[in-house]
Order: C-alpha cells, then structure tokens, then sequence
C-alpha cells in the first residue's frame, strides 16, 4: 500500500505533524506496524480528532443515564431493572461504494455496539439520504442500501421499525447510510468495554480475521470520497448476518452468566481499536500473541491483521478459570474463539510473533514487533484545533428562548417571490404529498421485517415507533429526524429544529423523550466553512437538548462527506428513544372518528425558507426558514403528553414537512376520513397552509374535551384553535382572517381560498409517489 | 429495437460463472463446509458459492457473441468489487446442462 | 397440567422465542429443542420457527434439514405426530419432503413484510380445527422465498386431495389464486400460503400465527391456528388422512 | 475428523452447476433480460440464472471424488423438484476459475 515517493505515513493517510506527533510519544520513531496502527486510531473516524473538542460541550448527564458517550452506546434506566441502549452511527463511504454489502456492514456494526453492552437488540432505525430519485445511479443506491439494510436485519431477526429516505441533490455524489440500534438489558447487567485486572486472559470469537477493510479507518473514512488514488480504495467488507445472530446469542449468554469482565466490538480499526480502546478505558496494557488470532487466509502481514476490518468478531476480557465456560459456549454457537493476549499493567499495548507461553510470557524465540501506550493511540489521540469561518452567504440566526423571532422571514420576502407555478393550493397539495419526499415509504418498508421479536405495536410509516416491553405495561418509542434543509441554511437551527422535531414525533405519541443519540454527518473539517456547519451544528444540538432537559448519550461523526466539487447539505442526524408507562396510553396520527373536534395547538411563524413548499415552488433566496422557540417548544411538548395522558386526544400529529395541509391529508388518509377546516391566516396563505414553522401540532378531541383541552393549554401558555371537524370522503381546507382576503397577488403565495380534494385522490398521490418517483411501479 | 450493424446469423449458447474474488468472504461456503459433518462428509473444503447464469445470444459469429457477453458479465452479471467471473461457451444454442437423472 | 409444544432450535432462527411467547398465550408449554438433539424429549407436538436456520444460505432450509434433530422430526412425523413449520420451518419441511412442494424466491425478487388476509381451504386438520366456518385470518408475512411451486400434476393432486391449508386472499376474503394477483405477496401457485401433508399431521404456512397473537399488536387471528394444534395435541388427536376439500378457492 | 475407508492420496476441485429445471419460473433470469435494453443489448434472450458451487475434494482418485461430489450436488446443493445440476472437473486441486482481468 506504500506508493513509490510517498512516505508510508503519508501513504498512510497520517500528515507530516501526526507524524512528529507520534515520533513525541514514543520517543522515538514508529517502526511501520506501529505507524500502521497510529495511522488507523488516530484516524477522523477512531479518535475523533477535528470534533471532540465540539463533542465536549454536550450535555451527557442525567438522573437515569447509565452510560453515556465514551461507551459502546448509551444506556438509560427505564425502570423494572431493564435499561435501554441505544446509539446511532453512519456507513455512508461504503455505502457509496458498494451500496448492499455498505448498508448491511453498517447494519452489523451498530448491532454490535448494542450488545456489546449487554443489550439484546430490539429495533433498527434507517436514515438514509440520497440524490436525484430519476437518476440511474441514485436508483441502484437505493435498490442497494435498502436490500442491505433489510438483508442484514431480516437475517439476524432485529426489526427495522422506523428511519427516512429522503432525496437531495447535495447527497447525489455522497449518499449517507445513518443506522440506529435499540437494545433493552438488566440494568445491573450492563457490561463496559474495558480491559482491567492484569493476568485476565483477551479472548477474540466470531468470524476468523481476513483482509477485509484493510486500512479501511484510515483511508476510508479520511480521504475525500472519489478520490481516485487507487491506495485509497477500499477493500469491500462483506457482511455475513448468520454469524452474526451466533454472535449476540454467544455474547449475550456469555454476559448474562458473568462469564467476562469486559466486551467490545470490534470494528473500524480491528484488533488494534479493541485492544487498545479496552486496555486505555481500565489503564491497564495488553500483551498481544499475534500468532493466535484464527486467519482466513494465508500469508497475512502481522499490520494487515491488526488492523483488519473483518466483521462479526468481539473482544472479551475475562479472568483465567473462565476459559472453559466461554469456549464452551463459543462451541455451542459454532463460534471459533482464541486466547490472542493477556491483560498487564504496563500500559502497553505490545504485539508479539512467536507465541506466548503458557503463563503468558513471551515464548524464547518470539520477538516484540510493536509497543505502544494504549492512551496514545486511544483517548491521547491527536486533537486539532479547526479553524471555523461562516459563510459570507448568510450569518447565524440564534434560536435561543424568549422572543426567539431571531430572524424571521418577512412575509414580504416570501409573498413576492411565489412563482405563478401552484397557484391550487390543492394542487400544491397532491404535488407535495406524491413527491418522493413526503409520499408513502411502504416500497422501502416492506422489504424489512418489522414485526419480529413481536414487540412492535407501531411500525414504520405512521411517525415514530412504538415497542412494547414484554413482562411489564412500557412501551420505548423511538424516531430519527433531520431537517438538512434548513441545516444547509442555518445549521444551528437546522440542528436545534432537528432535535425539536425528534422529540416532539415523541411526544405527540403521549410518550416521554430519554435521550438523544446522533449522527453528524458533515463537510471536510480543513475546509473552515465545513468546520463552522459542524460546529454550529453542535451548538445548535446542544442548546435544544438543555433546553428540552434530555442528555446526549451517544451517537457517531462522519466528516469528509465530499464528493469532488460537492458537499453534502450539513445533516445532523437525530436518534431520540422515549419511554411510556403505560402503552395503552399512546395515541397514534390517524383520525379515530368522524364528527370530531380538531384543533391546532402552537402559533405558526412566517418563513418558508427550507420548506418542502420552497422545494416544489421555489422561493426568494433571502426567505428565511421559520424561527424555533425553544420555550414554546418545550411548553407545546409537556401540553401534548398531559393531554394524552388524561385521554382527551385520540389522535394527534405534529406539523413538520409539508405543513398544516400535508398533515390534515396524512391524517385523513390514515384515518380513512376526511374533514372540513379553516385556518387562520395572519399573512401568507402559503405560510398559512404550506409553512413549517415548528412546535404545533394538531390534536383530534375527545367528545366533550375540547373545554379541557382549552385550559390544559392556557396552562401551558400553548395558543390553540379548533379548526374544524372531521369526517366526509374529502380534505376541504378554507382560510379565514385578513390574510385570505383581497385579490391573490396582493396577498402573495398566489395561494387561492381553499383545498378541496377527494381523499381517494391524496391517498392514491401519496400510495404511488415514491415508486413512480424510483421507476419502480408496475 | 434490433442492431443494424450486424444481421445475426446464428445463435450461441453461453455460461458465465460468477465466484467470489479471492480473499472476499464467502458466508455461504463457509455455512455449507460447517454443515457437511450433518450429511457425513469429510474431506471437503474450500467450498465458494457463486452464480452461474446461462444465456443466448444472436451474432454474426461467435467472437461477437462472445464479446457482447463479456461484456455484460461486467457490467450487469458480476459485481467487480467482490466478485470475478469467466466466460464459458456451451455447446449449440440451447442449455448443455441437464441433470444426470 | 398444559401440553408440552417443542420448539425447534437451529442455528439462525430468530422467531423461536415469538413462537413460545405464543405457545404460552395458547395455553401450552413450549420446550426448546436444539437442531442436535437426537430425541424431541416426549412432547406431543412439534413447531419449526421461522428465521433464516443456517443463514438460509444455498437455499433456505437446504442445510437445516440435515440437522440432527430432523432425524427425529421425520420419525416423529411417520408416527402420526403433529409437526407445524412456519416460514423458515416451512421451506425446511419443504426441503425434507415432509411436506409436497417447494418455496421458491418471491417472483418480485425482493423480500415481502406486510398483513395478509387468510383463507383457510382446511377445518378439519389439527391446525385449523378451532377457525370458524367462512372466517378469514390477518396475519404478517415476512419471507424472501415464499413463493410455493409444485409440478402440475402434484398441484392437481394437491387440490384434489385437500393439500392446500391456507390460500392468501383479499381483505374482503377473495382466494388469491394467480400468481400476480396484487393479495398474493410471493407469486404462490393458486396463492398457497399453506400446505398439509396426505395424513394430515404435518403442514408448514409462509405467514406467521404467533406474531398474530395480541389484538395490541394488531391481530390475534393467529392464536386460532395456534389453539388448533395445542388443542389437538392436547386430545392427542389421531391425524386421520384428509377429507376430500370443501370450502372454496381452487377455480 | 477423516474417513478410515480410503486414505486420501489427492486433492481433486469440482464446480457443481446449479440451475432451475426448464419450465420452472425464473424471476432472475427475467429480471436479467428486462434490464437488457436499459444497457443498450439486444439479440440475448432464454436468460437462467442459477448457482454455482466449486469446491475441493481430498480421495483415493478421481472416481472416487466425483461419486462424492454427485451425491452432494443431489443431496444439499440442489433440490431435485425444481433444479437440475451439472458436475464439472476443473483442473487442478485450487479454483480453475479467474477474471479475464
Ligand atoms: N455526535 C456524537 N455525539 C455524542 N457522542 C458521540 C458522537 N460521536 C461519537 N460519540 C461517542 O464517542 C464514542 C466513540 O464513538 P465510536 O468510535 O463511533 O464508538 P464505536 O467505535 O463503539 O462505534 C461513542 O461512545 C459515541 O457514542
Ligand atoms: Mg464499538
């Protein structure tokens, strides 16, 4: 992999300074398995080199966190002993790449970090973003990552229950594959991934080591993707979920008996990562007998199988008279499982040829080929310091609480700019609800199981999922978001809008949010633009997270996420798990019944900025995204869970993409009802109806309620409208106050008096979007 | 639609076997070698599944032939990243391939 | 004292722990049968889980039906016992010609998870005894090789003989019986969902009972084919051979 | 584990073909041949995809291997009511097959 004049650390993806960096801590200079090991911890993806110093910032405490980042994932208490587990990470490179064995790798790796911990694995989450649907290659993308994804999960029996698709022409050279995983385990049961008491014995089960991935951390994830220096291709993981479903039942087994001291999963970077990351977190060393470790193939250099990506392997610490127990399970599973090294308290991480005795000691003969401080290539990893400049384009709006109009978009700036194009608000509406953003997902979910472990009382496709917990009355509900619209505007707000928006898909359920895992998915960090989208992005995913009072447990940064002469939109990528107490409490989005009472709760703001309308239509350039209100965000929240708790709403749904009219729709189809409604417009009636401002929600009243949903409201300082009723065979939306009357120019938008649609029509516009939009229909 | 370079003149029968690459893993070779003490076997190993996918093609001759086929065994058959493939011509121009019983 | 249902085990399975969950709801108790015991421990019945035993690798079930426990699955079955496979247990029955037929990759090419609606062609077998006259069942599937194929002949037979237990049909009830009717999720022959063997105790369904199970999760439709074989476990019920078939579907 | 009957003297490697019997469905094939115009090919029809297993076996002679390989290809790799396979000695004990490039 050394190119001819390029000096191995160069070739090694390591910059001059890491370099000397290195050459500091050692004392001296790396001998090449050593540069080959730095090359791969001390890349973006392992040491986090260009964001821990962001990442630092987070809020990651809270009265029932277990664990928090820095662990496999994060676990939180969620009462009866059991504890939930759950992280979010990103598979975009090899996606890219090989778009099956891409998504299905990613698949297995999450997996891994859930029970690593001990957690048996009960739900995946898919966020995936790609380019233009009509494109031939977008469409393989597609066809790849959603088979891989379902390949995998399918395969080894965890459920695929929620996760978006989402198409952006900034995605089209760099497609992103984010990927979260849900576990539940006994809170006295959670394992960590650390190496303590020296003499334990490092026992490495599960697939045999290949040259899968080689230099895949370094090189993959660090070069700038499309780079065509052939040193810097990948070598394609293949994912095997057979062996993995072995794995987890092993590991489980092998953690709910005691039988470890500690687990890891090993992945980007290999045995290298897992010793080194294990011994690093008990200050402890190991001693590695590199002839040991079970090959696949022949003639391995001793670098190549240090640093090998193969999949499906773990790492566990254990105390000697353990031995007979994990290979006994090991065999059960059909698992093959090595003794490659032993615990010591030098803090060393040293790789040996020639065997150890059976004390553990060198064997006479044997030669040290590295040593190495486990912290130098773990949490004393290289740090660099980016310079962060924000575009001239625009600032950054602060979405801070109080007033929180920040930047509002005038209406002005909206209404003047509408294009003639969707003049029928109606039309608008079909063109929305059918285009490839908003329209049914069914095409991507069926492929996946979503109802194994038969826990899941609400599957993908209506919001966020609903899991019931065997044995007691809770329920976890779980959703991903990320709004990189309004990220690529303002990726302070587009971050905070994120989380806002995960949490409120929470709490429109009844349930209440536990934590936030994520996944930053962003530029190259040497360029100072890309470095200002992440670190406001942070910023912005911090504030919303104090404001909404829940920690950061975990979550995963994906940077260089550049195709030659194109970023991606900025896309913080949002996991939130919450917890119900009783599931039989959770209201779903669908209208439960005809001649209902519905209102709107929350006050719309102007801006269309970002807005899936913007998309469809285009709107002014200067038009800002709607502001967010964290105040108003968290009182719009803790209002919809106490309504649902005292059972006045049947049915209830956030306003997010599209607006009050896609939502009215999506409610109505689910509902198999229509309704008649009118909506109060303080301006533009493409605000009015198309507008995203957040913190609303429409809720479905209870017969009667409608009083107590009032006060409940007033008591929250929520403003809220009834708006009509449902009920009918169509959708008739009509706007009232000033902003509707007058001549349509002067009131902008071009946006007429009303929709008046056939719910067959919006069901059949929405059923068919995404197939038509991918050529996949017939 | 049809090529109007060449009139076909005859049709030809080919095979193209598509294996795993070396050193990619095999999940399904490895699973078939784990379970061939279940049936009593020994003595067996290195087992790689692949695919094989036979076809007709219409040519002027058979370097044509053969040449339009290599060519979508790259591009549409194999998948180059993991996989290797190799081009087999049958004999005549329908299947060679029948099951011993 | 409850019946004892074994469940078998193989390496990949993933829906045994579902079907014991609704082993229990069904009033039974489910005793785990690893793919390499040689015996099936005295139970009165025996389900074989969905998954993907052995990865589903070459063909789902080819390498399963080779495990120990098969061995005496087969036996069990040649004395009368009750064997049920579901989804992955269906293609391993397949695969050891305890049921007729084969379960081919879904004509769409791509794995298929959705609700289906059920017609049961059966109320006579073990597995079915406890359905209503004229009622339909709503149950998932969840399967990439669910597409049932037999030869014309054995087809015919099968219909003739009353070999086909469930036909998949629209949510009105209507048997979907060509292969690209929209209710046919897998291009089934005659939209078979399931079959039983000519003496009547051994039947393998592509769709799942046991994740029917609980109204809160969507359906319980599924506990009535479950209740069926605990129920006639429990009478130790002689599986005569099958009478001729009654109820509708076959055109 | 190895057999006490016959001490293997050689190690002989075989690809088994696998492929739907004729009349048997295959949405494969299907889907290949749909896909063809997209690529701008034509003239290629009665498209079967199948598998293709290669595999080596340790025995007393060729004979012996090949009686071994058959009674594996009808037992585990194919299933007699809807597939037809092929044995085929290739050349050498390590895989014969290698992409063109
Ligand atoms: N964006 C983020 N927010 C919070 N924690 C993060 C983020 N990115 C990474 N982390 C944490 O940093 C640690 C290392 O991440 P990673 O290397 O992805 O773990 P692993 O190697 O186990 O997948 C994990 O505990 C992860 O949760
Ligand atoms: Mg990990």
């Amino acid at each position: 992999m050394n190119v001819p004049d390029v000096p191995l650390h160069r070739a090694l993806g390591l910059a001059d300074e890491e370099l000397a960096a290195i050459e500091v801590k050692l004392g001296r200079a790396p001998n090449d398995v050593e540069l080959a090991m730095f090359s791969v911890m001390w890349s973006e993806h392992c040491s986090y080199k260009s964001s821990r110093p962001l990442l630092a910032t987070l809020p990651t405490t809270g009265p029932d966190v277990v664990a928090g980042p820095g662990e496999n994932a994060g676990v939180q208490r969620i009462g009866d002993g059991l504890a939930v587990a759950f992280k979010m990470e990103s598979h975009n490179h090899p996606s890219a790449v090989e778009p099956y064995q891409g998504a299905a790798t990613g698949v297995g790796g999450i997996l891994r970090d859930i029970f690593a911990m001990g957690a048996r694995p009960i739900a995946v989450l898919d966020a995936l973003r790609f380019g233009d649907p009509s494109d031939a290659r977008t469409r393989h993308l597609v066809d790849g990552v959603v088979g891989g994804v379902g390949g995998y999960g399918n395969c080894v029996g965890v459920p695929t229950v929620g996760g978006e698709l989402v198409f952006d022409p900034s995605y089209q050279g760099n497609p992103l594959v984010n990927v979260m995983a849900i576990g539940i385990l006994r809170e006295d049961r959670v394992m960590r991934a650390a190496a303590p008491g020296p003499g334990n014995l490092v026992v490495l089960y599960g697939s045999a080591t290949g040259r899968d991935g080689i230099g895949g951390a370094s090189v993959l994830a660090s070069a700038t993707f499309g780079d065509q220096d052939p040193s810097k291709r990948p070598a394609v993981q293949v994912g095997d979920p057979f062996a993995e479903k072995l794995l987890i039942e092993a590991t489980l087994e092998i953690i709910d008996r005691g039988l470890a001291e500690g687990v890891q999963d090993l992945g980007a970077a290999g045995i290298t990562c897992g010793v080194c990351e294990t011994a690093d977190r008990a200050g402890t060393g190991i001693l590695v007998d590199l002839d040991a470790i079970p090959r696949r193939e022949p003639g391995m250099a001793p670098f190549e199988v240090l640093i090998s990506e193969s999949q499906e392997r773990m790492v566990a610490i254990i105390t000697p008279d353990r031995l007979p127990a994990i290979e006994e399970v090991c065999a059960r599973w059909g698992l093959p499982c090595a003794v490659i090294g032993r615990v010591t308290a030098d803090g060393d991480i040293a790789i040996v040829e020639g065997g150890l005795d059976p004390d553990g000691r060198p064997r006479a003969g044997s030669r040290e080929i590295a040593r190495v401080p486990a912290r130098a290539l773990a949490s004393e990893a290289i740090i660099f310091e980016r310079l962060a400049t924000p575009p001239a384009r625009r600032g950054s709006t602060t979405a801070g609480s109080g007033t929180g109009v920040a930047v509002a978009g005038t209406v002005a700036a909206a209404a003047g700019s509408l294009p003639g194009r969707g003049m029928d608000p109606g039309a608008v509406l079909l063109a929305l609800l059918g285009g490839p953003n908003l329209s049914s997902r069914r095409w991507v979910f069926e492929q996946y199981d979503q109802h194994v472990q038969t826990n899941t009382v609400a599957g993908p496709g209506r919001g966020a999922a609903v899991l019931r917990i065997k044995g007691t009355r809770r329920a976890l509900v779980a959703t991903t978001d990320c709004d990189q619209a309004v990220s690529s505007l303002d990726p302070y707000l587009g971050a905070a809008l994120s989380v806002a928006e995960a949490t409120r898909n929470v709490s429109v359920t009844g349930a209440r949010p536990l934590g936030v895992t994520n996944c930053l998915n962003f530029g190259d960090p040497t360029r100072p633009e890309a470095f200002w989208a992440l670190s406001e992005a942070v910023r912005g995913l911090g504030d919303a997270c104090r404001a909404l009072g829940i920690p950061v447990t975990g979550g995963n940064v994906s940077l260089y996420n550049e195709a030659p002469g194109s970023a991606i939109a900025p896309t913080p990528e949002i996991g939130v798990v919450g917890l119900a107490d009783d599931v039989e409490q959770l209201v779903g989005p669908a209208f439960t019944a005809d001649d209902a009472a519905v209102l709107l709760a929350g006050a719309a703001g102007p801006g269309l900025g970002g807005s899936a309308y913007a998309a469809l239509a285009g709107v002014d350039a200067d038009d800002d995204p709607p502001s967010l209100d964290l105040d108003r965000e968290v009182a719009l929240q803790a209002f919809l869970r106490s309504a649902i708790a005292a059972g006045h709403v049947p049915a209830a749904q956030d306003v997010s993409r599209g607006g009050l009219a896609v939502v009215l729709a999506e409610m109505a189809i689910w509902g198999g009802r229509g309704g008649s409604f009118r909506v109060p417009v303080a301006g533009s009636p493409a605000v009015a109806l198309f507008g995203e401002s957040p913190s609303r929600a429409i809720l479905e009243a209870r017969p009667g309620a409608v009083p107590a949903l009032r006060s409940l409201a007033a008591e929250h300082a929520v403003p809220i409208v009834a708006i009509g009723r449902t009920g009918g065979e169509r959708l008739l939306v009509e706007l009232a106050g000033e902003g509707a009357t007058g001549a349509a120019e002067e009131r902008g938008a071009g946006v007429a008096d009303a929709v008046d649609v056939a719910l067959d029509e919006l069901r059949h516009a929405w059923e068919h979007g995404l197939p038509r939009a991918l050529g996949a229909e017939g | 639609m049809s090529t109007l370079d060449a009139a076909p003149t005859a049709s030809f029968r080919f095979a193209v076997n598509v294996t795993p690459k070396e050193g990619i893993l095999d999940p399904q070779g490895r699973a078939v070698e784990q379970s061939l003490p279940h049936l009593g076997v020994t003595g067996i190993d290195h087992v790689r599944v692949g695919r094989r996918v036979e076809l007709s093609v219409a040519a002027a001759d058979l370097a044509a032939a053969r040449a339009l086929v290599e060519r979508l065994a790259g591009d549409l058959l194999s998948n180059p990243l993991i996989e290797q493939f190799e081009v087999e011509a049958l004999a005549g121009a329908s299947s060679a391939t029948s099951g011993p019983r | 004292m409850s019946v004892r249902v074994g469940v078998v085990v193989f390496p990949g399975s993933n829906c045994e722990q579902d079907t014991t969950w609704g082993l229990r709801l069904a009033g039974a108790e489910p005793v785990d049968l690893w793919h390499e015991s040689p015996d099936l421990g005295g139970v009165a019945a025996v389900i074989l889980p969905g998954g993907f035993a052995y990865g589903d690798y070459l063909r789902a079930g080819a390498i399963a039906r080779f495990s120990p426990v098969m061995r005496a699955v087969a036996a069990f079955a040649e004395e009368g016992g009750l064997v049920l496979g579901i989804c992955n247990g269906f293609q391993v029955l397949a695969e050891a010609g305890l049921v007729p037929g084969a379960l081919l990759r879904n004509r769409g090419l791509r794995f298929v998870c959705r609700e289906v609606t059920l017609v049961p062609e059966r109320l006579d077998t073990p597995f079915t005894r406890l359905i209503g006259a004229g009622r339909t069942l709503r149950m998932p599937v969840a399967h990439g090789e669910g597409c049932y194929y037999a030869g014309a002949p054995e087809l015919d037979a099968l219909e003739r003989e009353g070999g086909v237990l469930f036909r998949y049909a629209t949510a009105d009830g209507r048997p979907a019986c060509t292969p690209d009717d929209p209710a046919n999720p897998n291009g089934s022959l005659h939209g078979i969902a399931g079959v039983v063997n000519a003496a009547g105790n051994v039947a393998g369904l592509m769709p799942h009972p046991e994740r029917a199970v609980e109204a809160l999760l969507g359906s319980d439709d599924g506990l009535l084919v479950l209740r069926s074989l605990v129920d006639a476990a429990a009478a130790g019920a002689a599986a005569g051979g099958p009478a001729v078939v009654t109820t509708g579907g076959s055109r």
